[in-house]
């Protein structure tokens, strides 16, 4: 298992290679990256928080989640980035193995799914005229 | 008892500080530290919500609070 | 859209790669690699065989269908290999963007699922007493 | 009419050579296509399925072929 959460550009192909295993027929691999706008207004960069010790905790408390939903998971790798983030970075990767394909997805949705609900990550939105921490207000 | 608060995203900029210390009563849970909290940053009401994690874990409102405790409060995440 | 057939490894990272967008805050890849077994039997390789006109062009097809199905896709790959393949060797990676998550695992599964029914590449499993062509027999 | 068919994997094996030459009714279809092969190769008729394509599209049953129709017999496939 691969729980990492870093200020370096994440290396997407080594997390991918994270998760290959002989026994594992897919693998299948999310990754978020820094849209050019939010709901419409041009997105110039992001800032990304961490509250390290618990979103380290939190991300490998979901891939333990994960690995009970589906016990047939080879293996999991989840590789969060933090600081500032130009367009097109790569903010997040999750890739999981397993024997076969459908639960490779249902797995990797999960875990991202999870992974944005409750691990302690903030994302400060930039645009030409100001900034906003994303889902702090109503 | 004195309790220490780690402070993040929104809260910390609320707060303007990523720390905070202050003096709670003897026996207070999450829930009254909130209320305290709210009560001396209004704009912690604005908020969508806001959790309480306790030693990196997501404490329950009821949670009696320690004075060792590694407090962090933790406005809407907003990862991925 | 990058669809190919190949009789050479496949580069999973360029093919990722291949769909970057700065529209696109989400990438979902599938990546279909050769297990060590299958049905419990130990398997020692595969081969692959390609109609090759007609599997891109179904390759092609489905990736439209896709298009059609999910009109906010920003960019698809589908790269599939042929010949013979080694156990955690790559077969077939499948790559889309889209500007949020959901979309991207549904069209990434919808282009996998779709293909294996119809684009024309058979597959035949070499064990250590014998060769089966998948599927070929009830 | 003259036919030219192309055969993959397991037809390819059950033929023995990866293209076929026949003399095929002057209105025939894919069904009777199908029907002239099986008999011709009855091991076609323990497959789980066997699709005619013609020029790279999966063709109907009633399908009227034509001479010069790039024809192929595909069995299951497996891709992936």
């Amino acid at each position: 298992m691969l729980i990492e959460l870093t200020d370096q550009p994440i290396d997407v192909a080594a997390t991918i290679a994270a998760v290959e295993a002989e026994g594992a027929g897919a693998v299948n691999a999310f990754i978020g990256t820094v849209r050019n706008q939010s709901t419409g207004r041009p997105v110039v960069r992001l800032h990304y928080e961490a509250y390290d010790a618990m979103a380290v905790h939190q991300m490998r408390l979901v891939a333990e989640q994960a690995q009970e939903k589906w016990p047939m998971l080879q293996k999991i790798a989840v590789v969060h980035r933090k600081g500032t983030l130009e367009i097109g970075h790569v903010a997040v990767v999750v890739a999981v193995s397993t024997p076969h394909r459908a639960e490779s997805f249902a797995a990797c949705q999960f875990i991202i799914d999870t992974l944005k609900k409750v691990v302690p990550i903030w994302k400060k939105e930039e645009f030409e005229d100001g900034q906003v921490w994303v889902a702090a207000h109503p | 008892m004195k309790l220490k608060l780690s402070l993040f995203g929104i809260t910390k900029e609320i707060v303007g500080s990523s720390e905070l210390e202050l003096t709670a009563p003897d026996t207070q849970s999450v829930a009254g530290l909130m209320e305290q909290l709210r009560t001396q940053y209004p704009k912690l009401r604005d908020l969508t919500s806001c959790a309480v994690a306790v030693n990196s874990e997501y404490a329950a409102d009821d949670y009696q609070l320690h004075e060792r405790d590694e407090i962090a409060l933790i406005p809407p995440v907003s990862g991925g």
